[in-house]
């Protein structure tokens, strides 16, 4: 609203000063603990980025699991941008086998520039989301969620196929030897790429941050809310989708590149459902927001480390059991924990 | 040149499943012209905004704006001719906080909407964004999500977003209902006065007829799918016929 | 905000120090700690169940008899299930805890597993991946296969089918959709082509793994009716497979060769009629010439005690050869170190040229770490002495015909075989119950 | 051409028949909860692998042989009624009142891939990891020759049977008042409260039928698959697909998308084999570029 648009001087004048003394009135007291809360936020924040980074030197045998958490977190909070909207991808093994393949392909052309594969992995994936995103977007609800899986499987058919040119069921090998141009041994190779993944994270992290809070990334939860009204306020809410969907695309090829260049194998695993299930599992158990998937991806390491060294046998039955619980009684995820507990002692209080 | 009008509707028809919802109805509103739409429930109002926004096709006939035919046009594309609606039931984001609803409605109406680092918190919309928080009297909810708050503010939320898109035209359903009864005149001044000011156009439907008399520039009765009269309000508003079947 | 910190503060000296400490080693360790990955959930399960009975029996059996000097096997059995990146970390994090590790069913997870075995310096034993594309990379120092290329397997079954049918002219293939399948299927029918110039090849189809839907597919080979059908189907894959084929008759219309049908258990060798051809996936402890060796006959008694079951299947037998490869390595390390307790590059380098003593007799580990062990073909007979069948007919093949020479791809190697290589084929061996 | 026409055909309508059975039971499942269950595939091999046992044990123990096969239907109903509440009443019904649906969506689609790795590994707990053979069942009837191809009258039984299962189905749900109920509940199930219908019950019925279907299914399925630790995983994916081509709830609809999966399967085996595992998803992904909502669903108008 410009100059014109306001009823009169008097009034818009009047108008004005109310809204400041509204603003003055309401907001403090309720700002205030929301700030101290951000802030814990944001030391907590820093405190688990500070505990990364020294993560290879507490612990060095377990750079490489760091990693992996790292890049199915990326990859998994692909799924997440996705769920703001309310839709599951149930495909999105698609992303992060691209990716991967892409580094496998890629590999031998810059053995060297590690860096270079992780973002063709990305731009593939972005590549490939794009292309599929152009008719995926049209579809709500379990269709989403099913022609993902479909064209995820169809890709996994594909490469089990073509075994002359992927390996078939027996992958590819892949050899990054270096990240910017120098070659490094095993153990450098593997600590490189664990900071070189924690950077992007932390970059990827604070670019996507910016995108959920530009109007289009809002739009994506209005989505989830109320679709038809997007509609009428002149944004097209499959093109809203298409663009969540490119980044989320990239997102799970960067992640499946880190992956690949940290495993040095991909396999056409990488694109069957059940990889699907696991970044589904990760966005959810962490819980919205950017942190959430990467909480996630580590619980799910950690249990499925824990359950295959203490349960060998059965350790479907504990992941699946600590999924129920967690989507029973922590509907916000890991990272939505402290105010489902704040709820929760409210309520408790209030009894 | 004289311009074309805001809304040209000429022979327009549309029946569900063997009932004529709307029978040749023609209707013209003038750039700057508010219009109220009266009627018995049922009788092919809402049917008709429905067809002006694109969310139904109408069988046959014609509707421009701004001498722009829009029939077959999705409703996304006719809120970019610069239509606006606000619904009978607010149709907003229940998880979403009041004030966002706004930024990001102002968002939709300018350029830079897509980019993904500008922040829906802009600087160039906020002056607007707390004139219509505070001109809809819905400041001291902004932060609140919209599921909890009442459903008066709703629908005042609600116009408030379609007004927030800067519209040369706007399409209002029952704008007041909900709203309480005390509140519901002083709201329509302010607001048919800044639709005046900014030279909007507007079609409400509406029930009471105090608002009607009071803030039409003309009035369209409709009776069973079809306009019964239209007129000025004092003309429409007293001819016993109208009288008999709409009030 | 503070509170944060020190807690990190003193979770990280905590883990810091965690590992440095208590980590002086003695010259001779309490026990040999290794883990056996095998599958236990998944289509691959079939897998898991007999390798770690028989693993636990045999590590039983050799800590009963004072281990390796003095040293009893410790053995953690892993899941291998969860794909090839799961495997990679459950490698890593388990490099840090054991002398060695065993196993692997999955050609993939080895081919990921490979390069980290050589990374971390950990003697590594293959004991079931045999896909083909395993034997092509460059030497390696630390990992070693107990089971030679798939192509050895195939081979087998071509020198068998051209010494014992020489009538097989037509042959189509049904192998499931994924490495091995494809390899059984190239290998065997190149090497038909050479040993039987003139054989004619039909459909190949490739189903997919796991799909245990084969209705479709010998229906169309019923229609093309070839002499001899290839199938390299394992698991549940090949009790669908014979379930199907016996109700359709199609057993008595071609002959069937099952280079891996012993991989689909006790239950698949019930269902199988007579005369359908066997491949062993070189380990077959129900073998009629051996089986009244009193070693094999007191490990099936002890297997069936703790079972139930026969070791019909590969897996009991090919772990074992892992298990016994990684003793025999350790016994030729501490000759060689003059009785002291060796470093694991000091077993690595005592691997090559060693000798392993297993239940089915010795095979040597070759210089390209790959073992050199037989294997054994058969036709299928029920007898009155099992509730299954048994192999008949059994040609024992040697390495040495089977293998390609050190340096040689397995491809060349039977690119270049003639007809008259058949002239040294053993004898077969009749079945006596 | 011709004859191999004919036994693609056979063959399709064959294994598409047990299909079905288990899509059948999924998409009743969505119809009536709005969940999309993956735990399915489970059920389908549970039922399976308890026929195989079935036939192990009664087949030992001397039971002549064509008294069996209607064991196999009493299995796989035993089966549904047995795990189909428990699961629905414990696992499931919380999630039911989740708002808003999407977040439901998203919630029950975790639940039922929980509840599908228990039930995998509960599966390995209870039957072992060697696979089943169901002593010859699958050729005690004989064989026909139809088209110089034979066939196994078992599984040209199968086909049949399907139709009967689908005509039960429809019979139940158009004719008996509780199978109106349960499409009143699929319809709307605020409005079939309000007019006495307990829909609650209703849910775990239809859970339970569901259940009943896909373990029928696996049962039927068991005497010509090698029953073994995974066969559900690969079946969820499938059935799926059967759902979706036929759009969400359709009973008839699903009867023909399992015949063209069927028939697409042995048609690309014989005339197209690279095919042959991608068709299903193809066809799926045609199907719902052409037809959103599947070949028979229908739109629902969303109001405002």
């Amino acid at each position: 609203m410009a100059a014109e648009g306001s009823p009169t001087e008097a009034e818009s004048h009047h108008e004005h000063s109310s809204m400041r003394n509204a603003l003055a009135e309401t907001a403090s007291p309720r700002q205030a603990p929301m700030r101290a809360t951000g802030k814990l936020r944001v030391s907590a924040l820093v405190t688990i980025l500070a505990f990364c980074a020294a993560l290879p030197f507490i612990s060095p045998p377990d750079t490489f699991e760091f990693t992996i958490v790292l890049a199915v977190g990326l990859a998994g909070l692909g799924v997440a941008l996705l769920l703001e909207a309310g839709l599951i991808s149930f495909g999105h093994a698609l992303f992060y086998g691209m990716g991967g393949y892409t580094v496998a392909a890629l590999a031998p052309v810059f053995p060297r520039f590690g860096i270079l594969l992780l973002l063709f992995g990305g731009g593939v994936g972005a590549i490939v989301a794009a292309i599929a995103g152009l008719f995926i977007v049209r579809y709500r609800g379990v269709f989403f969620a099913m022609l993902n899986l479909a064209i995820s499987m169809v890709a996994y058919s594909v490469l089990l196929k073509s075994y002359a040119i992927s390996g078939g069921s027996d992958g590819m090998v892949v050899q990054v030897q270096g990240l910017v141009g120098q070659a490094l041994g095993p153990g450098a190779f593997g600590r490189a790429l664990f900071y070189v993944c924690l950077g992007s994270v932390i970059v990827l992290g604070v670019l996507l941050q910016c995108y959920r809070r530009s109007p289009a990334g809002w739009g994506l939860g209005a989505i989830e809310d109320r679709e038809i009204r997007i509609e009428y306020l002149g944004v097209s809410a499959n093109r809203l989708l298409l663009q969540a969907y490119v980044i989320s695309g990239f997102l799970g090829g960067f992640g499946g590149a880190v992956a690949a260049s940290a495993v040095g194998h991909v396999a056409p695993d990488d694109f069957f459902w059940t990889t699907s299930t696991v970044l589904v599992v990760v966005a959810v158990l962490g819980g919205r927001g950017v942190v959430g998937p990467f909480l996630g991806a580590a619980l799910y390491e950690l249990l499925s480390i824990a359950a295959a060294r203490y349960l060998s046998n059965s350790w479907e039955i504990l992941l699946g059991a600590v999924i129920l619980l967690v989507i029973r009684f922590a509907r916000e995820g890991f990272a939505g924990l402290p105010d489902t507990w704040r709820a929760a002692s409210l309520q408790w209080r209030r009894q | 040149m004289k311009a074309a009008p805001a809304l040209e509707a000429e022979h327009l028809f549309l029946s569900f499943g063997g009932v004529q919802a709307v029978r040749d109805v023609s209707l013209t509103v003038a750039t700057g012209e508010v219009l109220a739409i009266i009627g018995q429930n049922g009788a092919g109002k809402s049917t008709f905004l429905n067809m002006c926004t694109g969310y139904l096709r109408p069988e046959r006939g014609a509707i421009r704006i701004a001498g722009c035919s829009i029939v077959g046009l999705k409703p996304r594309a006719i809120a970019r001719l610069g239509v606006a609606r606000a619904f009978q039931h607010p149709q907003i984001f229940p998880q979403r906080c009041v004030i966002d609803h706004l930024r990001f409605a102002s968002a939709a109406a300018r350029p830079g909407f897509w980019n993904p680092f500008r922040p829906l918190n802009s600087p160039q919309s906020a002056q607007d964004v707390l004139q219509l928080l505070a001109f809809f009297a819905l400041d001291k909810l902004a932060d609140q999500p919209v599921r909890g708050i009442p459903e008066g503010a709703r629908k005042l939320l609600d116009v408030a977003m379609a007004l927030a898109l800067e519209p040369k035209l706007i399409l209002l359903d029952e704008p007041t209902s909900g709203v309480s009864s005390a509140e519901k005149l002083g709201l329509m001044t302010r607001l048919v006065h800044a639709l005046r000011a900014r030279g909007v156009s507007a079609i409400f439907v509406e029930h009471d007829m105090d608002v009607v008399a009071r803030f039409a520039d003309r009035v369209a009765v409709w009776v069973e799918g079809a306009i019964f009269r239209v007129g000025s309000p004092e003309d429409v508003l007293s001819d016993p016929e109208v009288k008999e079947h709409v009030l | 905000m503070k509170r944060i910190s020190w807690l990190t503060a003193g979770v990280t000296l905590a883990l810091l120090l965690g590992p440095s400490m208590g980590h002086a080693q003695e010259a001779k360790p309490k026990a040999l700690k290794i883990a056996i990955v095998t599958f236990f959930s998944g289509s691959g399960a079939v897998v898991g169940g007999p390798t770690v009975d028989s693993a636990k029996l045999a590590i039983e059996g050799i800590n009963k008899s004072g281990g390796i000097d003095g040293v009893p096997i410790e053995a953690q059995y892993v899941d291998e299930s969860g794909g090839s990146t799961k495997q990679v970390a459950e490698f890593r994090s388990l490099a840090g805890h054991v002398d060695a590790i065993l196993g692997y069913a999955s050609s993939a997870d080895c081919l990921a597993v490979e390069p980290v075995a050589e990374e971390l310096h950990l003697l590594t034993f293959f004991s079931d991946c045999d896909g083909d594309a395993l034997f092509k990379g460059q030497a390696n120092e630390w990992v070693f296969h107990t089971i030679p290329s798939d192509a050895t397997n195939a081979l087998a079954m071509a020198l068998y089918v051209a010494k014992m049918y020489p009538h097989a002219k037509t042959i189509a293939g049904i192998n499931p959709d994924y490495a091995f399948g494809r390899d059984e299927w190239k290998y065997f029918t190149l090497a038909m082509q050479k040993l039987e110039p003139g054989v004619k090849l039909g459909t190949a189809l490739f189903p997919a793994l796991f799909s245990g839907q084969y209705t479709s597919e010998l229906s169309r080979l019923q229609g093309e009716r070839p002499d001899l059908i290839l199938s390299s189907t394992w698991g549940g894959d090949v009790v669908a497979l014979i379930q199907q084929g016996v109700a359709q008759s199609a057993f008595g219309q071609s002959l069937f060769a099952l280079t891996a049908g012993t991989e689909g258990g006790i239950e698949a060798m019930k269902a199988v009629p007579d005369g359908v051809l066997f491949g062993a996936e070189h380990g077959y402890l129900m073998h009629p010439g051996k089986i009244g060796n009193p070693e094999i006959a007191e490990f099936v008694a002890a297997y069936h005690d703790r079972t139930h079951e026969y070791p019909v299947s590969p897996y009991p037998f090919t772990i074992q050869r892992a298990i016994f490869a990684l003793v025999a390595g350790y016994q030729a390390a501490i000759k060689a170190n003059g009785g002291h307790w060796p470093s694991a590059s000091d077993v690595a380098h005592s691997l090559v040229g060693v000798h392993v003593t297993t239940m089915l007799g010795s095979f040597e580990i070759r210089s390209d770490h790959v073992a050199a062990v037989p294997e054994m073909d058969g036709v299928s007979v029920h007898s009155s002495t099992y509730p299954f069948a048994v192999f008949n007919k059994i040609i024992e093949f040697p390495a040495s015909m089977i293998m390609a020479p050190v340096g040689q791809s397995e491809e060349s190697f039977i690119a270049g075989m003639t007809p008259a290589v058949l002239a040294n084929v053993p004898t077969p061996r009749e079945y006596e119950p | 051409m011709l004859d191999q026409l004919v036994s693609a055909t056979i063959d399709g309508l064959t294994s598409g028949a047990t299909l079905f059975l288990v899509a059948v039971g999924l998409s009743l499942i969505f119809g009536v909860l709005r969940v999309l269950n993956v735990a399915h595939g489970s059920f389908y091999a549970i039922g399976a692998f308890m026929a195989a046992v079935v036939w192990s044990l009664l087949g030992a123990a001397g039971l002549p042989s064509l008294l069996i096969y209607p064991g196999l239907v009493v299995i796989a109903i035993a089966v549904g009624i047995v795990i189909g509440p428990i699961i629905e009443r414990c696992l499931l019904h919380w999630s039911f009142s989740v708002e808003p649906q999407s977040r439901r969506e998203v919630i029950q689609l975790l639940a039922t891939y929980a509840i599908f790795l228990i039930l995998e590994d509960g599966q390995k707990l209870v039957f072992g990891t060697q696979p089943y053979y169901s002593g010859g069942a699958l050729g005690l009837l004989g064989t026909t020759r139809i088209a110089g191809i034979l066939h196994t009258n078992y599984q040209l039984l199968l086909i049949p049977l399907s139709g009967i299962v689908l005509l039960l189905l429809r019979l139940f749900l158009s004719k008996t008042r509780s199978g109106r109920c349960l499409i009143a509940v699929a319809e709307d199930a605020e409005v079939s409260a309000t007019m006495g219908v307990r829909v609650t019950r209703m849910q775990t019925f239809s859970f339970t039928l569901g259940a009943v279907l896909a373990a029928l299914g696996g049962a039927l399925a068991s005497p010509a698959i090698g029953v073994t630790i995974g066969i559900g995983a690969d079946m969820v994916v499938l059935s799926f697909a059967v759902v979706a081509i036929a759009g969400l709830g359709q009973i008839e609809g699903t009867a023909v998308a399992s015949i063209l999966i069927g028939v697409a399967h042995s048609l690309t085996v014989f005339f197209l084999p690279i095919l042959d595992t991608v068709s299903p998803y193809l066809i799926m992904l045609l199907v719902l570029l052409v037809r959103p909502m599947g070949l028979f669903g229908m739109q629902r108008q969303r109001s405002i």
